[in-house]
């Protein structure tokens, strides 16, 4: 058994450094790896690529890193709810790439499926077409897209094992699988590492071969943006 | 009388087809979730990965770790499942999902739709709309038949940028249902009390008006 | 929730005929769907064309429909251990399409995530790229592979839901899931027929929304090709 | 003497490296999995949806969902996972498996690769092999240094239908150990008591020889 777990936050960013693309999981503030974000936070390092589906809020999330200016450039397809984020994009401090949802999301995949590029109908005859390559299958037209090559990918799994095998719970799981996929180096913060052996082999989400790093992360906050609930009558 | 927010998610339900898997967008299209008629099983798809999405929790049951595609937290009922974001959208691509509602700032005559950018103002993405409109072979638009000063939202041509081409199926507004086809806009039915005048008004692109125009029961 | 139960495997095959395309799960014998395939024998449907990562044995699995001469052609990974598929295939009764086997899986995937085409690099610069278009991506050259049109999808599960959602068991799992995506209509026959709301939500390997029509089989044989053992000492 | 299967096997183990996901082909490179290094952990990736596979079941344990890419009932080793084929695939197309081990009928000193397909005779088909040789940065072949009419399996170019082009890095024959690059085969080892003519003589493609070439250790 390959064993993928690190002592603690500062080993699993080890090599992390100004200027990186990375992959960041997470949908709102739902399954975001929290200590990783910290932990880039304290680093400090700077002009950085993001690939999240979201950019967090002021105080939370990415956010944090955007308060800091570590972030050049964000890769997400939804970046509202963040008055921060707003201010350097208008500014022109911050470089902003939106992308259709289920393509960021297939684009992440394909990055770790080694598919060097695929045809979407998503976003064809927008702006975000522009300049790509369109064709037409079966009387429809598509639009074709491409892998991304991050550096490091930072992932958010419920249960993770020393193997590195993860499982995700509810809707945190999101954009995380495929990223765990995708990362040239994947760090994975679960809230419960187990041993290797615990975990139903046919009830893994995401597969140990994938992770290079797993830690047990600690103080999850969990914030929810939109608190909606039932009243009992 | 022109409807209300909640009466064009009513009159949304209506269309709303037994064994049907629905994505609903933010907004009024959430809404219809209140009004599924009796008889009908749909089951209702998040595009953050869920389907079978329930009504929003219990005061003090709410989890973190399930929300909707609007961040707001809900419930999964009875034979829902959990999945990642590429399953999810491999859902709406593949047209598994049967029915899109979904809001939008213009439509135009031939189908297309815009509804996530306003040049010069702050653009906060398409999040997963762009997918939506592009897979689905039946979308209804629920919106406002005109905008905040008063100019069609039904237009010849949209003006802002696009979300999709050629797509939108049907338009449900406070005026009135209109289905989007060769080229125009064929009006369905009006809202209660609202005269054909009115909708001609509001409607800048192409409307046709064949026959008797029924008004809407809700 | 959306009920895809049907009485029996009767029900489950309505509107197959002859000359369709079908997908069929499984791998060698592992995880094939033993009922539909029963059925279709029974029905005498001919003029088939199946894809299938294998053709069965002589006796079992695909073999029984080839036996019958129902397969007029194969779109497979790997077709041995089967004399009258060599038979039908050296003679020119059977038309075979051999494509590598994560290109099939691949492609079966695409056609059920609404995905055209993709480029892989399996098979460069082999007989299989012949016609077909390919393209430089970072250096490295790719295959253009396009999505399947299957009318049918027969598909073997462990458990199923009467909602239609599934899990798979082991290595039976293999191509079922995608194949459980991509069909028209997906029929799927379960060891196990369990009631909605009883199979944990976060452990369904594929969700209901791809499944037509759901049953429990009958009388698994599920066979062993190559049944090897460690002898205790 | 002319290493046997067995042998070939063993000498293949010693390139295993520590915290290596490994896919083993059917035949010689199947045998590997008998002799890993001691104090080496490696795990075995089967390319129909098993990562983590162990030796084959005690006898009465046997499972018909448990098998692997070569149809032979096996187990699971702690750790392991079991998934869907296009995961499986993702992980060899997306090169995070480090090694790939199997036969070859022809390789040529460019790297090329043949073993699915022979003219006029029954095709069986490629399997998982032009995945894995397309995608995979470090592929051993593991074969008899001539096939059964003598003739030279390590050629200029191939004879038969390829099944993946420049992508063979290393060969480990009942002869010899060789690395191929530079449009050659480099000889980096002999079987023991097996001469350089012996090599030479079978070995078709060009063969270079530097400095002294030791024994294989087994």
């Amino acid at each position: 058994m390959i064993n993928k777990v690190v002592k603690n936050v500062e080993d699993a960013l080890k090599g992390v450094a100004s200027g990186m693309e990375f992959m960041l999981g997470g949908f709102g503030l739902c399954g975001i790896p929290e200590n990783c974000i910290s932990e880039l936070v304290r680093l400090g390092v700077k002009d950085l690529t993001c690939i999240s589906n979201n950019a967090g809020v002021d105080d939370f999330g990415l956010g944090l890193l955007l308060q800091k200016r570590q972030i050049k450039k964000m890769i997400s397809s939804y970046v509202g709810e963040n008055d921060e984020f707003e201010r350097q994009m208008l500014s022109g401090e911050l470089e902003v790439d939106l992308i259709p949802q289920g393509t960021l999301a297939e684009r992440c995949r394909a990055t770790g499926a080694g598919i060097p590029a695929f045809y979407t109908p998503a976003g064809f005859g927008t702006e975000v077409a522009e300049g790509k390559e369109t064709r037409e299958f079966n009387g429809k037209m598509y639009v074709l897209e491409k892998a991304f090559n991050p550096a490091f990918a930072f992932v958010k799994a419920w249960k993770g094992d020393t193997a590195g095998n993860l499982i995700f719970k509810g809707t945190a799981r999101n954009f995380n699988p495929m990223m765990a996929m995708a990362g040239k180096i994947t760090v994975v913060e679960v809230e419960e590492l187990v041993e290797a052996g615990t975990l139903d082999p046919n009830q893994i989400h995401i597969p140990g071969i994938f992770v290079q790093r797993i830690f047990e992360g600690k103080n999850y906050e969990k914030r929810i943006e939109q608190r909606t609930v039932t009243i009992k009558s | 009388m022109a409807l209300d927010k909640t009466q064009i998610a009513q009159r949304i339900a209506q269309e709303l087809q037994h064994n049907w898997y629905v994505n609903l967008g933010i907004g009024i299209p959430t809404l219809v979730a209140n009004y599924i008629p009796e008889g009908i099983d749909v089951e209702f798809q998040s595009e953050n990965g869920l389907l079978g999405m329930g009504p929003f929790p219990i005061e003090g049951t709410e989890d973190a770790d399930l929300i909707n595609a609007g961040k707001q937290t809900v419930t999964i009922l009875k034979g829902g499942s959990l999945f990642d974001s590429a399953m999810s959208f491999a859902m709406i691509r593949g047209q598994h999902v049967q029915l899109t509602v979904l809001g939008a700032m213009e439509v135009a005559q031939n189908g297309d739709i815009a509804n996530w950018k306003i040049p010069g103002r702050m653009v906060k993405g398409m999040g997963g709309a762009m997918d939506l409109v592009a897979s689905a072979d039946n979308i209804i638009v629920a919106m406002m038949h005109t905008n905040k000063r008063g100019e069609s939202k039904l237009l010849k041509q949209c003006s802002l940028p696009l979300t999709g081409v050629g797509c939108v199926t049907k338009i449900v507004t406070n005026l009135a249902v209109l289905e989007v086809k060769d080229n125009a806009f064929y009006l369905l039915e009006r809202a209660p009390g609202v005269s054909l005048e009115e909708i001609k008004t509001a409607t800048a692109g192409n409307l046709i008006i064949e026959g008797d125009i029924p008004e809407m029961k809700l």
